[in-house]
């Protein structure tokens, strides 16, 4: 059976540290776009922290959640796209082809999550910054929609050494780079059609919740809420 | 009207097209600037990207999309109420037909290319025609925006063919009475146009069949158009009044171009005598109730939303209704309802002119609004807070507005230079008897003219 | 704008290259033979040590082939070389087990920063002007000789000063034995948020003058005061990997996580139950807990070590701290202290730490000492599931820095200012204490009279741009690193690795310049370092590490390949050892109130400057992956803020994104609002890290520096800046912008009222 | 038209280009006082275009032909027994080929064909420490964001030939074969592999 990349995030170990943000970042050629830019609205993380405030000091509370593309099986960016550049994979994935993007921004607008990021100018990098940019990865253009794509890049390799080895894919064998660094360990990746992945047992417990679930996106992406103390 | 002779009907109609005016001049000049001046700031965008636009995450549309809605909502004016009015058989229609026909055509164009302008990549706009390539990838025919694609294009062409159908006729009779090189051209554009009877009979079958055939399209496109926003799980975007309200609000600002286009033209060219109060106010009657129509609407919208009190889409409604957006929205409602409701229920008030007109000058300007604000609000108040946004538009994306507006202008007036705006022939066919269309074939035969009435009935019997 | 900019600049000088494999190099520029073969396109894990902050995680590089500009002997060419596109966790690693923070991961950038000192200077304008002429190594390194010999020939050798980051390793005690065999005074580590007071206390408590390390993953209970845990205190990784267990790593246990703080952080916000209590009165919570357990009986009082013998009023049960008084103090009902206690004596293993702010108090030290009693109290003082202390390995630096951790290095900079007349030449290894001081203490001013100032930092920073001579360092990813953690692993851990890539400017190694000179000076400056490299020394010293006991020279050898191949040597049989010998003994300390600076009626508001979670101390605020990831709590990016609470910005007219002045005693400063439901009405806080005049084209006229206005006011017995014990005043100034990543503020917008 | 409205066409003409001018003035405008408030910019990467022709060679998927340094013949080398993975030694192993640098040269020529102009060239390149800089053959433009790995179509048993022409019959390697992507799309038909745009763009 084709496998179907999913996660799982559990918001309970979730500290909030932004180490995915960063490695994200240094991972696919995500392009810093200065304050200016910035305060504009059009800062690109393919990954965020959603912090939300509850309550009022001092009985104030403060929930994170990081939101990455959901990979939704039924994406609202797709059908809207009239070029095919965002559609979907074979393995689950939410493609967006750049070279085939020609920046209507819909999908953007469609997409209940805004994890979509548009490239309102060209990127660029100072020299020799660019020296660290990653070749597996494109660096894109302006008038181009990106977003989170489950480290494709990794996948794609991991895929290629293993036919290499005419072996299959090992669970937990590689993982994204937000997944690889999060310190408390707070996101599982990996097949959800491996009845005996990680990822797939967890998607299993009665903790998942999908975000925004009631709009039928079906997305891939799990959630565990956040779990209170009880003696 | 009956009592204007056929030569007056030609010398009045036919003035506009025989001698430019000063006047002509300098508005080409004013206009013609400011197209340029857009052409120039889209030319900009591109070279920079589309970052010179305020558009940001979440708010990727604006300006650019409200343009494009309203202008295919301008267009409705034209096409849909000639074809309408044809099928009644409303005959007070006559002078006012290819005015309208006009708008819709130009209005299309116009708003046809706001598509193109937003793209992020305009230059592969062509992505989006299905055609084969070795690629071996076809448009996504799922997605709304190749619908638009579609929709357009065949309104497009419908109306071309809708407008210039009724113009061959009219273009012969200057073809008769130009020299030069203009004699030429509008030999061309008459197509060899004879008055045969098989001609005219042709004609009128023809308008008969493209009157019938237009108004689903017609009506089919802005729904097309609604559904951009429909067919997106966006607060207030996804919801099933949008085909029908996009069809009212198209009509109801539609209309408004009309009777804007229609006062200016009988200023500026003088058809006191051709374009009378009393279409005014018919078509001020027809603009009362589209009023009431869009009021019904706007207000059956908002109270389902704000009944349904589901939290993303309060949002976007206390965002509208005392937020950000509050004072445009109720500037909305001011110009859409409050100024054109009194201004066309009262008779005496619609009698003038005037009040028809500036009723439509608020409706025009509040429609406009009213896209933007299906637009932005939702934009920038999507599912998730944290994401929320707002939006300021820059020199570059008004100047392209002003532009549009410029361009709309300057093409009618070419236009109107070009071809008699008035259907000179209709407005005889509706002076005389219908028996004249058998008569006028022998004096056609007779005089090898066009003008129906040429020679004096007399020749006739003779001819026989 | 900017990026505009960019495009035409692009546009215009073509100064457009292409990733290697799909696009076309410049062409106009020569190609040098490269130094090394990789296989192009294929990556190679190597391993290094993370130095963006001490805590010493281990890193793998991933390298792969690129072209790179390099200058080589004068002419300018592409150099296909190794290039390191990606840092992440090294899995082995005790310490940080293959996972990294945000700052780890963007130590990337250091490395290939567009402002960063690419050969040694030479001062050319006035001092601080930061017109600086390049040299040649050779000249630099006789001129920073010909500075240094006449110091000891003139036998004014106690004239030579070396301030420098915390550094744990071999650098370090390179550093001490050439100040050793200069004959100057020991070197100086300082650091901005400085962790002497908790040292002094752990070595007073439990007798060891270090930073302890959290077995979270085995804890049921952790009552935090201050400290910033998860985001950027001791050793964030190692502490978010236990957290991570101890949420949800166990089955059916999941520990509970009180905060107790004035303002909310991103570390208090995972908390489950969060109390802000006053400024400063953290120890008396502390006491307030350890009387109801004591009074109530809740823990066999056999726990009571001598950590609760350092508490006046202890042994008679701390009859002054009834719930009811510590309410009164500390602005906790006393019913919360009576259920906390409670909790935490019925769910061992469990444990209280302190850190931040509740230290940088005039009462730190006892407050400190306060929550120390609290954990031994617990019986959670080396034991599973509480305090753990890292071995220090005989050959660790850390020990020796021990005994002088009771100095802070706030103290040490003050006691160097006395000195600076005398001061003939100040060696700079990466520290700014112009940056990091507050303006009051003058340090600018003092250093300025120096006459001679080296810097072996690689970027110009406040401090470094006051330097005659700078010798730039390699980055950490191109030369040897080492590190003995001072906390992080409950066993023994030296991280350590060779160069992952190959320079990519003319810089050296600073140890290596340090060798070279003592060579220079000959004598027995050459003598007490016969080292020729960094890699010698570190060889002879951690070498036999992992070999056999009778150092067989083949054994050693192989060992040393290994230590080099895992990023460094751990080992399990490393058990903490006991409380170190001669303990200080010190005089019981009565919980004292704080004193702040700043009358209540002048400066009604208290002023907590916090650790940013992105630029920490703002030694990396020159970072723009850092600058652009927005802040976990507030979302800002590329700036400062004040965060100030709803009621207190009402009351002055204060609205989101205006701009306000903070003023206290020693100053003033203006940065944009930010209103914040997370802090009290009687404190304003501002992050570390901008307010930069010199630190690169991303940093520099950035935002403000919260520290610059400080009091110098202290705890008295460690010397340690009391950085939390300023009042200012507040008031409106004008329009202003932030950069905020975040619209909303609340998951259910209804709760802001109709927007 | 009538003689006496000439000066308008005038006037008509000046409008129009002050109309157009409009833009172009606002946008210097704008760059001056960008470029006063900006720090001192480094040169800098970007995936923009080179200038307006180069953006014009993209879109009509222009190559220009390259000159190489050196005219390595790829004939004479092939037809001494050489293999074409004694040079591009990663193509089995690795996404890129990969071109040798001057050592592996020098370490025959050196030796072999020493008289002959080029390979003095070369000799000379490499006594002043450089190494030849090779202009690229076949690359995809930056836009078309393809990921191609050689490892896996060798693996796949695609002969050298098929995509870089018989190098046998070649001195200098020049683009014989136009790598559009329906090139690829047909041979991925073909040999029933995923023509799924994300195999390659990503």
């Amino acid at each position: 059976m084709a496998r179907k990349w999913g996660m799982v995030v559990d918001l309970d170990r979730c500290t909030g540290c932004e180490a995915c943000v960063v490695a994200c970042r240094a991972e696919n050629n995500v392009p810093t776009v200065g304050e200016d830019q910035a305060a504009r609205g059009r800062a690109i993380h393919w990954i965020r922290v959603e912090r939300y405030w509850e309550g009022e000091f001092p009985d104030v509370r403060l929930k994170f959640r990081p939101i990455l593309c959901q990979q939704c099986d039924s994406a609202p960016c797709e059908p809207t796209c009239p070029t095919y550049a965002s559609h979907h994979t074979s393995e689950g994935l939410n493609a967006q082809i750049y070279n085939r993007c020609i920046g209507t921004r819909y999908c953007a607008n469609a997409c209940p999550y805004s994890v979509r990021f548009f490239n309102f100018y060209n990127p660029v990098w100072d020299k020799p910054f660019h020296l660290q940019l990653n070749p597996d990865v494109s660096v894109r253009e302006v008038g181009v929609m990106e977003k989170c794509t489950f480290c494709v890049q990794r996948i794609q390799a991991a895929e290629i050494q293993a036919d290499a080895e005419k072996r299959g894919l090992k669970d937990g064998e590689f993982n994204p780079a937000c997944v690889q660094t999060c310190p408390p360990k707070a996101m599982v990746f990996g097949d959800l059609n491996d009845p005996e992945s990680e990822v797939a047992r967890l998607a299993r417990s009665n903790r998942a919740t999908k975000l925004l679930g009631e709009l039928g996106t079906k997305p891939n992406v799990t959630y565990f809420e956040a779990e209170s103390w009880e003696e | 009207m009956s009592e204007k002779t056929i030569a007056q009907i030609n010398e009045d109609l036919l003035r506009p097209v025989l001698q430019t005016t000063r006047r002509f001049w300098i508005a080409m000049l004013f206009l013609g600037s400011i197209v340029a001046a857009a052409v120039g700031a889209f030319l900009y965008q591109v070279w920079n990207g589309i970052g010179v636009w305020g558009i940001n995450r979440p708010v990727f549309w604006a300006f650019d999309i409200t343009n494009f809605v309203f202008w295919i909502g301008i267009s409705h004016a034209g096409t849909l109420i000639s074809a309408i009015l044809r099928i009644a058989n409303a005959t007070w229609r006559r002078p006012v037909t290819r005015c309208a026909e006009v708008i819709t055509v130009f209005a299309l164009m116009i708003g046809g290319i706001f598509p193109i302008i937003h793209l992020g990549r305009p230059w592969l706009f062509f992505w989006m025609v299905p055609y084969p390539s070795e690629r071996q990838i076809w448009p996504q025919l799922r997605s709304p925006l190749a619908w638009d694609f579609f929709a357009i294009g065949t309104y497009l062409s419908g109306s071309l063919i809708f407008l210039s159908y009724p113009m061959i006729p009219d273009l012969a009779l200057v073809r008769d009475k130009v020299t030069g090189w203009r004699k030429k051209l509008y030999t061309v554009l008459a197509l060899g146009w004879r008055g045969t009877p098989k001609q005219w009979h042709r004609l009128e079958t023809g308008m008969h069949i493209m009157a019938v055939v237009i108004i689903p399209v017609a009506v089919s496109v802005h729904t097309i158009v609604s559904w951009d926003f429909a067919m997106a799980p966006v607060p207030m975007w996804h919801s099933t009044i949008f085909g029908p309200y996009f069809v009212a609000g198209a009509i109801f600002s539609g209309i408004a171009g009309l009777i804007i286009a229609m006062a200016f033209l009988r200023k500026v060219l003088g058809l006191e005598e051709y374009l009378l109060p009393i279409h005014f106010d018919y078509l001020g009657k027809l603009l009362l109730m589209m009023c009431l129509i869009w009021a019904y609407f706007v207000f059956s919208e908002r109270l389902t939303v704000w009944y349904g009190n589901e939290s993303a889409e309060m949002a976007v409604f206390w965002s509208t209704q005392r937020g950000a957006f509050a004072p445009m929205f109720w500037t909305m409602v001011f110009c859409n309802f409050i100024i054109p409701f009194p201004l066309l229920a009262i008779k005496r008030i619609r009698n003038t002119i005037t009040g028809v007109v500036i009723a439509s000058w608020a409706i025009v300007v509040g429609m406009w609004l009213e896209r933007f604000l299906i637009i932005v609000p939702s934009l920038s108040h999507k599912y998730l807070p944290y994401a929320f946004g707002s939006y300021r538009p820059t020199w570059v994306e008004i100047t392209i507005l002003v532009g549009s507006n410029a361009a709309m202008g300057l093409l009618y007036i070419l236009f109107s230079k070009f071809v008699p705006i008035i259907a000179i022939w209709e407005l005889k066919v509706g002076s005389h008897k219908p028996v004249f269309v058998r008569k006028q074939v022998t004096v056609i035969r007779e005089s090898g003219g066009t003008d129906p009435i040429a020679a004096e009935p007399g020749l006739l019997t003779t001819d026989i | 704008m900017e990026r505009r900019n960019f495009l035409k600049v692009a546009a215009i000088t073509g100064a457009t290259t292409a990733l290697d494999h799909c696009g076309h190099p410049d062409h106009q520029l020569i190609r040098f033979i490269p130094e090394e073969d990789l296989t192009p396109g294929v990556a190679e894990w190597k391993p290094s040590v993370c130095t963006m902050c001490p805590a010493g995680c281990g890193l793998l590089v991933r390298v792969m082939e690129g072209d790179a500009e390099v200058v080589r002997n004068g002419q300018v060419g592409l150099m296909r070389m190794g290039l390191a596109k990606k840092l992440e966790g090294n899995p082995n690693h005790p310490i940080n087990q293959g996972k990294l923070c945000p700052r780890g991961q963007a130590g990337l950038q250091v490395t290939y920063h567009p402002d960063r000192l690419a050969h040694p200077l030479k001062r050319s304008g006035p001092r601080g002007s930061g017109q600086f002429q390049e040299i040649s190594w050779g000249e630099a390194i006789t001129q920073l000789v010909g500075r240094l010999a006449p110091l000891r020939s003139a036998n004014q050798s106690a004239s030579l000063a070396f301030v420098t980051k915390p550094i744990r390793g071999r650098r370090r005690d390179l550093m001490e034995q050439f100040l050793k065999a200069f004959g100057a005074p020991p070197g100086i580590s300082f650091e901005a948020f400085d962790e002497a007071v908790l040292r002094r206390a752990n070595q007073l408590s439990f007798g060891r003058p270090q930073m302890p390390t959290l077995d979270l993953a085995r804890t049921n209970y952790i009552i935090v005061f201050g400290a910033d845990f998860l985001g950027t205190w001791n050793s964030p990784v190692a502490q978010s990997v236990g957290y991570g267990v101890m949420r949800q790593g166990r089955a059916g246990s999941r520990g509970k996580f009180v905060m107790v703080e004035p303002r909310m952080s991103q570390t208090g916000a995972n908390a489950d139950e969060w109390v802000p209590a006053r400024m400063g009165a953290e120890g008396v919570l502390a006491l307030g807990l350890a009387h109801v357990i004591l009074n109530q009986k809740l823990r066999p009082a056999g726990d009571m070590s001598r950590a609760g013998s350092l508490i006046k009023g202890w042994g008679e049960g701390l009859p002054e701290y009834t719930p009811q008084a510590v309410e009164s103090r500390t602005g906790i009902p006393a019913a919360t202290v009576t259920r906390l206690a409670r909790e935490m004596a019925s769910h061992a293993p469990a444990m209280a730490i302190i850190g931040g702010p509740p230290l940088a108090q005039t009462n730190g030290l006892a407050s400190a000492l306060a929550v120390n009693a609290l954990t031994a109290l617990l019986g959670s003082v080396e034991k599973p599931g509480g305090l753990l202390f890292t071995p220090l390995l005989s050959s660790s630096p850390i020990a020796e820095e021990g005994s002088r951790a009771s100095l802070a290095s706030f103290a040490q900079i003050q006691t160097l200012l006395e000195k600076a007349p005398g001061i003939q030449a100040l060696l700079l290894c990466d520290a700014n204490p112009v940056f990091s001081c507050p303006r009051s203490a003058g340090v600018r001013e003092a250093l300025e009279k120096i006459p001679f100032i080296a810097s072996f930092g690689n970027f110009i920073d406040e401090t470094s741009v006051l330097a005659d001579l700078i010798l730039p360092d390699h980055s950490s990813l191109e030369s040897w690193q080492d590190n003995v953690p001072e906390s992080g692993a409950p066993e023994g851990v030296v991280s350590l690795a060779p160069p992952a890539l190959h320079p990519l400017h003319t810089t050296r190694a600073m140890p290596d310049v340090l060798l070279e000179v003592a060579h220079q000076l000959g004598g027995p400056m050459a003598t007490a370092l016969p080292f020729k490299t960094l890699e010698d020394m570190l060889r002879t010293t951690y070498g036999g590490l992992g070999g056999g006991k009778k150092h067989d020279p083949k054994e050693d050898a192989a060992a040393w390949d290994k230590i080099k191949a895992d990023g460094g040597w751990w080992s399990a049989q490393v058990q903490p050892s006991a409380p170190l010998l001669n303990p200080v003994s010190h005089p019981p300390i009565a919980m004292t109130e704080p004193e702040f600076d700043g009358a209540e009626v002048d400066f009604p508001l208290h002023f907590l400057p916090c650790a940013s979670q992105m630029l920490l101390d703002g030694s990396l605020a020159h970072l723009p992956w850092l600058q652009e990831t927005p802040d976990p709590v507030s979302t800002v990016m590329w700036g400062t803020w004040v965060e100030i609470n709803p009621k207190t910005a009402g009351q002055k007219g204060i609205k989101q994104g205006d701009v306000v002045e903070v003023k206290s005693q020693h100053g003033s400063l203006r940065a944009p609002a930010l209103i914040s439901p997370g802090i009290g009405p009687g404190t304003v806080a501002m992050p570390v890290g901008q307010g930069h005049e010199h630190f690169g084209r991303y940093a520099s006229g950035r935002g403000a520096n919260p520290l610059a206005i400080l009091a110098p006011m202290i705890e008295p017995e460690t010397g340690a800046l009391a950085w939390a014990a300023t009042r200012v005043k507040i008031s409106r100034v004008g329009e202003g912008r932030l950069a905020l990543f975040a619209g909303g503020l609340r998951a259910h917008p209804q709760d802001e009222g109709q927007r | 038209m009538h003689i006496r409205y000439r000066w308008v066409y005038v006037l008509l003409a000046l409008g129009i280009l002050a109309g157009a001018l409009v833009t172009p003035i606002i946008y210097w405008a704008e760059q001056g006082a960008a470029n006063a408030a900006q720090y001192p910019t480094a040169p800098v990467f970007t995936s923009a275009h080179r200038s307006l022709a180069d953006a014009i060679r993209d879109f009509f998927g222009l190559h220009p032909t390259p000159v190489q340094p050196i005219a390595y013949t790829h004939k004479v080398h092939l037809a001494n027994g050489m293999d074409c993975t004694n040079c591009h030694a990663n193509v089995e192993s690795g996404p890129v080929a990969g071109i040798p640098s001057i050592k592996l040269c020098m370490m025959c020529h050196q030796a072999v064909a020493t008289d002959k102009p080029e390979i003095k060239k070369m000799a000379a390149l490499s006594a002043r420490g450089e190494d030849i800089q090779w202009q690229r053959v076949y690359d995809y433009s930056p836009t078309a964001h393809v990921q191609f790995n050689h490892a896996p179509h060798v693996r796949a048993k695609v002969e050298c030939a098929t995509c870089h022409g018989d190098m046998r019959q070649r001195t200098v390697a020049v683009r014989t074969v136009n790598m559009d992507m329906g090139f690829c799309v047909n041979c991925h038909k073909l040999k029933k592999v995923s023509v799924e745009c994300i195999i390659c763009h990503f």
